[in-house]
């Protein structure tokens, strides 16, 4: 029992981060209708820029403190994907408005490179952690309860405080902040927010901005766990299915469909793996996903779609 | 502004299908020898990468700056693969010809290694695969051109077996015990497997296998599974981002890393210096050298290449683990080519045919490794026709927060158990291709 | 009128209702479609009038009711098994085939009567070629008798409204069809292409005997060229009969000066 | 002046359905293809062979095979790679099982094990479409890459994982020289790319438009979604898996799963949309970007470097490669979302009109 609660937080623990990644996918495919494949890279983008300030600012400024030195790195950092932002915007989207979605993928992708490519020359590819003061060694819980107790690590439940954190101030800023609402008018329907003259590029700019600190927060929470180096863009590949299960439009589909996904992964890994040599998760979520969608094409939550002739 | 537009695309495109591709290709040279370098400065697996083609380079400096080998200077390109297989292949293919033709190449990822091999004997370019490749290529009579130097898994398997035996007391202690395989779920990360089998089946102990996908950034359910069967022991065959992941979950999963050994590419600067503390105690295969900052080989690159600005790294790296690995890969190859030289020539280019011939007969004794400035870093090194791997030994060491350093005897492969799987899998092989194995005679030519 | 004969019920719908979730498109409605005639359905926007053409031609299915095609008696329809008893359709926002051209889309119309298998169609060999030429030569048939020869190879895109509904129309027609559903087939149109297309209309009812059913919200055309109207309010039926019955219903007028005003 | 199509009068359907209506097209493709098989040989280095030409007809042919679904059929498919590894591993079985089992026979047996698997994986299809299709198809990648890697059967029980393959001929000549190998390719790839466009311009493939263009309506004349759609799946992964065992077996010699990975898929999509979409010509053109255009950027930005006197590292230049390269994607499909290939006929179209451009 206590194992499986254990497998049970670490699947969380892991659909939470993919709830992270899943919500920056939706946030912008809500508003601009894009499939943002370079999430993945943002959360690299961001993740590295942190670390690496976090690490060089002590020096430049002669900081001492860690906390200190980690704020202003963060600040940077959000600085820097809001320029990220209004590149992508500028250069990109603007003149992609009106592409099918093959192509908006195509180019997200092809944005994918471009930040791989620029991450790595400024910030390097090797493997730089992020020291956020994580405790790191695992405790003993609930003995009492449970034949030899259960190992928790308290970084996890940190780090999902920060997600909710940041959940509910995304909450509060769609939903009482006049920027927030208009998102909201703008992912609800292009024309109306459009005719009461709400600017699309300046929506567009928030907007991924915001999913530039989903994926910075994100990026923190991995970094500080595990490292942060190249392949951390993989992870977008990993929040796929996410998005799948949840509907590609709907914020609680991006939460409840990461937990179920990470919980899924976990349980198929832990539980079924041995059985067929193991390493099945990827896939697994992936046919979780796509059994789910046989029986409900639009997703978790996505609205569902009529077709009119 | 349109029509412009249009041109220029035009412009770029015909430029790119017709221009560069022909870049010009230098003429061959009769006294340069030509090393080229598949490298990976990018990517997942560039924490690695780097340091290794770093000391690759050094070496290669260190030897011109001594004045080549025999006179004859060495040339190198290097081409970046991102640890891709087909990028690697056209990196060879664009190496291959360059500069009178390639020595010999060392592709520093198995996948590469294994496309190689099918084209390397039509090139006749030998494929130095030190520490790495597939392990039956030792068998030198069926893959010619295969040079899998100082180190094949299956060796390196054998050696942590025989490790934890000694700690355990005894092979006999080995019964009932359980022992997990954490690997890379690649050619690369399967090799190990056959021998660990093998070795289960003698001495009655398990091995459990748990493979972790590319790039192995997620191993949550791995260490979990960890944690539920509490195996005695856990081998690591990462690579890349993967070996550090595997430590910080084993610290969170609280699995004592003084129970975990690594390959001798898990067991770098990279892979436990971001963790640190936690990752004190984690031990890892040792492919004869460790970290050697005192080398003598070491203190020449520093004062003849670093120390007149033409160092290729930064010179704090300069001695660790995997900048050894590359060195040391470095100087099997030009030792190759001395070895060559001495009978086709003194001074004089060497073919890649000529090369496989020095790559065989090497045989760098105490003395010889002691001159070049390998003394205590490693051991005598003696390959022929039927054996490209020439050095069976290895040891140990261990990371003690701040640095690696040798927590063991040295180690010798167990011929007994490795000759016999080597000739079986290396025999399906010619059987497959419809190889004839080459026999003593046919070496002597 | 001359060389048509209206023959018996070739179509009946009985207490055909329908809703999306809970609204309801159309409730418990019944008429029938005699063989060759032009049948007219008009109502005021979101009659049901679309829904009522979606599910005579399988689109939709319809939640209770029957459909009896030909004497067969049916729950629903289902697209293809109408497409292959010859039902055709055009559509009110014309679905044409936009990345390919004109001929292409009319050929599409042939698809059904395409026996040739993959292979061959591959290697471009007997049948398969035999019967592209075959067909073709009746596409073009369909081609000359809407007069759209010139824009043959253009991709339909590129042109204008009035010429999309006159290709939609077109490869309808390709199937041959016995009942042919055209929905709003002169919205948007012009005085002269509405000339045009009603002449095209009779044309088919009268040289081919194609039953049609018909949706148009221009009620002189309407009343012009249908044989008997049917007449839907918030998917309700509210009149049915010849054209002089329902422009004297009660009911009619006051629903369209409802819904107009 | 030369191109012009006026005299050309068709005098029946059958001279109208040509595959190139225009003489100079003909002739040109013609004259291409001849060049191809007798000019090349003389006129490039091993260099070109292996590691340019040779890649490039074989992932032609996959960006053709993902060209029809993706581009004719309009599903997205994001699987491409896994299919190119179910035909080079199916290849592999049929050669190494079946006693006497020519090799072309294996590869085209390869593609057509590939077929059946994509027929199965194209049952979403039937279902949900764009993205979330998209992403339902890396279903299929993820699978095959796990099975290729675990179930020992489909490798031979090689201890590895790897399998290889060598002694190639067919019809009794050796394919083993860069050259032959290109020629072997060549062939393969001119009479798939001729049978594609048959098929494209056949009743299926105006099944296939259909689908893609307007769903219902297609329904509604009587074409049935599944069939299109499943054919679609099953012809595109033909050429897919013929594509991926030529990879294997003429290209690689020896692989692993990874040589299909994911990001080959990604790379195939990129092909079909900078090609242009329902293009055959377009798959060639995206294919030549896609795999010459990162080569080329990797050899000519140091010799840019040593023409401004500085040295590029190697690890500078990848990254360059990437940045540029991801530039170049956005770029293009900024100024012709329709891809090159509509480049290409634009360009024929001025020709055509050249030098009165009214």
């Amino acid at each position: 029992m206590s194992f499986f609660i254990e497998t049970l937080l670490g699947g969380l623990m892991t659909g939470m981060l993919y709830s992270l990644v899943a919500l920056g996918f939706v946030l912008i495919y809500k508003a601009s209708g894009v499939f943002n494949f370079a999430q993945g890279a943002m959360v690299l983008f961001a993740a590295l820029a942190m670390a690496r300030f976090a690490e060089w600012i002590p020096g430049w400024l002669g900081i001492e403190s860690l906390f200190l030195a980690n704020l202003i790195a963060i600040v940077i950092t959000v600085g820097i994907m809001f320029v990220v932002a209004w590149l992508v915007e500028r250069l990109a989207l603007r003149h992609l408005v009106n592409q099918n979605e093959a192509t908006l993928l195509m180019a997200t992708l092809g944005i994918t490179y471009v930040l791989d490519g620029v991450g790595q020359t400024l910030f390097g590819s090797d493997i730089y952690k992020i020291d956020v003061g994580m405790p790191k060694d695992p405790v003993i819980m609930f003995e009492a309860l449970f034949q030899g107790g259960v190992l928790i690590n308290k970084e996890d439940f940190i780090a999902a405080a920060i997600a909710a954190i940041l959940v509910a101030a995304l909450t509060l800023f769609f939903q009482k902040t006049p920027t927030g609402r208009a998102l909201r008018a703008v992912a609800d329907d292009h024309q109306a927010a459009l005719s009461v003259g709400i600017p699309l590029d300046r929506i567009w700019v928030i907007v991924w901005c915001v999913a530039g600190i989903t994926a910075l927060v994100a990026g923190i929470i991995w970094g500080s766990k595990l490292g942060v180096q190249f392949s951390l863009s993989t992870v977008a590949l990993r929040a796929l299915p996410v998005v799948i299960l949840g509907g590609l439009t709907s914020v609680p589909g991006a939460i409840i469909g990461g937990l179920i996904i990470g919980v899924g992964e976990k349980i198929s890994e832990v539980y079924l793996g041995p059985y067929v040599g193991g390493g099945i998760e990827i896939w697994f979520a992936y046919m979780l996903a796509l059994v789910f969608l046989l029986f409900r094409p639009q997703g978790l939550f996505g609205e569902k779609i009529i077709d009119r002739v | 502004m349109k029509q412009i537009r249009k041109l220029a695309i035009a412009a770029s495109l015909a430029a790119a299908l017709t221009g560069g591709l022909t870049v010009p290709q230098a003429f061959a040279q009769a006294k340069e020898q030509f090393f080229p370098i598949l490298v990976y400065r990018t990517g997942a697996y560039a924490p690695n990468g780097v340091p290794w083609a770093n000391g690759f380079i050094d070496y290669l400096k260190l030897t011109n700056a001594k004045g080549g080998i025999n006179g004859i200077k060495l040339a190198f390109e290097e081409c970046e693969t991102g640890y891709a297989t087909d990028r690697g292949v056209e990196c060879y293919e664009r190496l291959k010809g360059k500069h009178g033709g390639a020595t010999a190449v060392q592709p520093l990822s198995t996948g590469i290694t294994f496309a190689l091999t099918e084209k390397a004997p039509g090139d006749k370019i030998p494929v130095i695969t030190a520490g790495y490749g597939r392990s039956e290529s030792q068998n030198g009579a069926v893959f010619g051109w295969n040079f899998p130097l100082i180190g094949t898994y299956w060796m390196g398997a054998d050696v942590l077996v025989q490790h934890i035996a000694k700690k355990e007391g005894g092979f006999d202690k080995l019964k009932g015990k359980k022992i997990a395989l954490v690997y890379h779920d690649s050619p690369y990360g399967k090799e190990p497997i056959a021998l660990l089998q093998e070795r289960a089946k003698m001495h009655g102990f398990d091995v459990q296998l748990l493979p972790v996908a590319h790039p192995g950034v997620e191993q949550k359910a791995t260490w979990l599974q960890i944690r539920q069967n509490k195996p005695d022991y856990v081998f690591l065959w990462g690579w890349g981002v993967m070996n550090s992941t595997s430590i910080k979950e084993a610290q969170a999963t609280g699995y004592p890393r003084e129970k975990m050994y690594g390959v001798w590419w898990s067991g770098a600067e990279p892979d436990v210096k971001d963790v640190g503390e936690g990752a004190k105690g984690y031990n890892a295969l040792a492919m004869q050298h460790g970290a050697e900052p005192n080398a003598k080989v070491i203190k020449d690159v520093l004062g003849m290449v670093h120390g007149k600005g033409q160092g290729t790294g930064p010179k704090e790296e300069v001695g660790q683990v995997l900048y050894m690995r590359g060195l040391i890969s470095a100087m099997l190859q030009v030792e190759g080519v001395r070895k060559a030289q001495e009978r086709y020539g003194k001074g004089k280019h060497i073919t890649g045919e000529q090369m496989r011939w020095g790559l065989e007969n090497l045989n760098l004794d105490q003395k010889t490794l002691d001159a070049l400035g390998f003394a205590g870093v490693m051991r005598p090194v003696q390959t022929s026709c039927l054996d490209h791997m020439g050095s069976a030994w290895a040891r140990v060491h261990t990371w003690d927060g701040k640095k690696w350093s040798f927590s063991s005897d040295w180690y010798q492969g167990d011929e007994k158990v490795l000759r016999p799987m080597v000739m079986l899998a290396s025999g399906k092989y010619a059987d497959e291709k419809k190889i004839k194995p080459r026999t003593p005679e046919d070496c002597k030519k | 009128m001359s060389g048509r004969k209206i023959g018996d019920v070739i179509l009946d719908l009985n207490n055909i209702s329908l809703s999306f979730g809970g609204v309801k498109a159309l409730q418990n409605i019944s008429f029938n479609v005699m063989e060759h005639e032009v049948r007219a359905i008009i109502g005021p926007n979101g009659a049901g009038k679309s829904s009522m053409l979606n599910v005579i031609n399988g689109v939709y299915h319809p939640q209770e009711g029957e459909i009896i095609f030909r004497g067969e008696h049916r729950r629903d329809m289902d697209t293809h098994q109408a497409a292959e008893q010859g039902i055709a359709r055009t559509f009110q926002n014309i679905a044409l085939f936009k990345g390919m051209s004109v001929l292409d889309n009319i050929m599409t119309g042939r698809n059904l009567r395409m026996k040739s298998n993959l292979f061959m169609q591959a290697l471009w060999i007997g049948p398969a070629r035999r019967e592209e030429l075959e067909h073709r030569q009746k596409v073009e048939e369909i081609i000359d008798f809407l007069e759209i020869q010139h824009i043959r190879k253009t991709p339909v895109g590129r042109l204008p409204y009035g010429l999309q509904k006159r290709v939609d129309l077109a490869r309808a027609l390709a199937m041959e069809p016995e009942v042919l559903l055209l929905d709003e087939p002169m919205a948007g149109m012009n005085v002269e292409e509405k000339q045009d297309m009603c002449r095209f209309i009779l044309d088919v009812n009268d040289q081919f005997g194609t039953t049609i059913v018909l949706i148009e919200h221009d009620m002189g055309v309407v009343m012009d060229i249908s044989d008997r109207v049917v007449v839907l309010d918030y998917g309700k039926k509210i009149g049915d009969g010849v054209p002089d019955e329902v422009r004297a219903n009660p009911e009619v007028i006051s629903a369209y000066l409802g819904a107009s005003h | 002046m030369l191109y012009r199509e006026n005299g050309q009068f068709k005098t029946s359907y059958q001279a109208d359905q040509q595959i190139f209506p225009i003489a100079q097209d003909r002739l040109g493709v013609l004259l291409l293809i001849a060049f191809a098989f007798v000019g090349v040989p003389f006129l490039v280095d091993e260099y070109m062979f292996r590691a340019i030409l040779i890649p490039f007809l074989i992932l032609s042919l996959a960006s053709l095979g993902v060209n029809l679904l993706v581009g004719y059929c309009g599903q997205i498919t994001l699987g491409a790679g896994a299919f190119m590894a179910v035909g080079a591993y199916a290849g592999y079985n049929f050669l190494i099982r079946v006693p006497d089992m020519p090799v072309l026979g294996a590869i085209l047996l390869g593609g057509v094990s590939a077929a059946a698997v994509g027929i199965v994986f194209g049952v979403p299809s039937l279902r949900v479409r764009g993205l979330y299709l998209a992403v339902a198809t890396l279903a299929a990648q993820f699978f095959w890459d796990w099975a290729f890697l675990r179930i020992k059967w489909f490798t031979n029980d090689s201890s590895s994982g790897s399998v290889s393959v060598a002694n190639l001929d067919v019809f009794g000549v050796e394919i083993s020289s860069p050259l032959s190998k290109y020629l072997f390719c060549l062939t393969v790839l001119v009479v798939l790319s001729l049978a594609a466009k048959n098929l494209v311009r056949a009743t299926i493939g105006r099944q296939w438009m259909a689908i893609r263009d307007m769903d219902v309506a297609a329904a509604v004349i009587g074409i049935r979604p599944m069939y299109a759609k499943l054919t679609a799946f099953a012809v595109s992964s033909f050429y897919v898996g013929v594509a991926g065992a030529l990879w294997g077996f003429v290209h690689l010699g020896s692989w692993e799963p990874a040589a299909f990975s994911v990001d080959r898929s990604f790379q195939l999509l990129f092909m079909v949309i900078i090609g242009g979409l329902g293009s055959i010509m377009g798959s060639f053109f995206g294919a030549a970007f896609i795999v010459i255009l990162p080569i080329f950027l990797n050899q000519i930005l140091p010799v840019f470097g040593a023409i401004f006197g500085v040295e590029i590292s190697t690890a500078t230049v990848s990254h360059f490669e990437i940045m540029i390269f991801g530039s170049l994607i956005v770029f293009f499909l900024i100024v012709e979302p329709h891809g090159l290939a509509r480049l290409w006929s634009t360009g024929k179209e001025k020709l055509r009109l050249w030098p009165f451009p009214h």
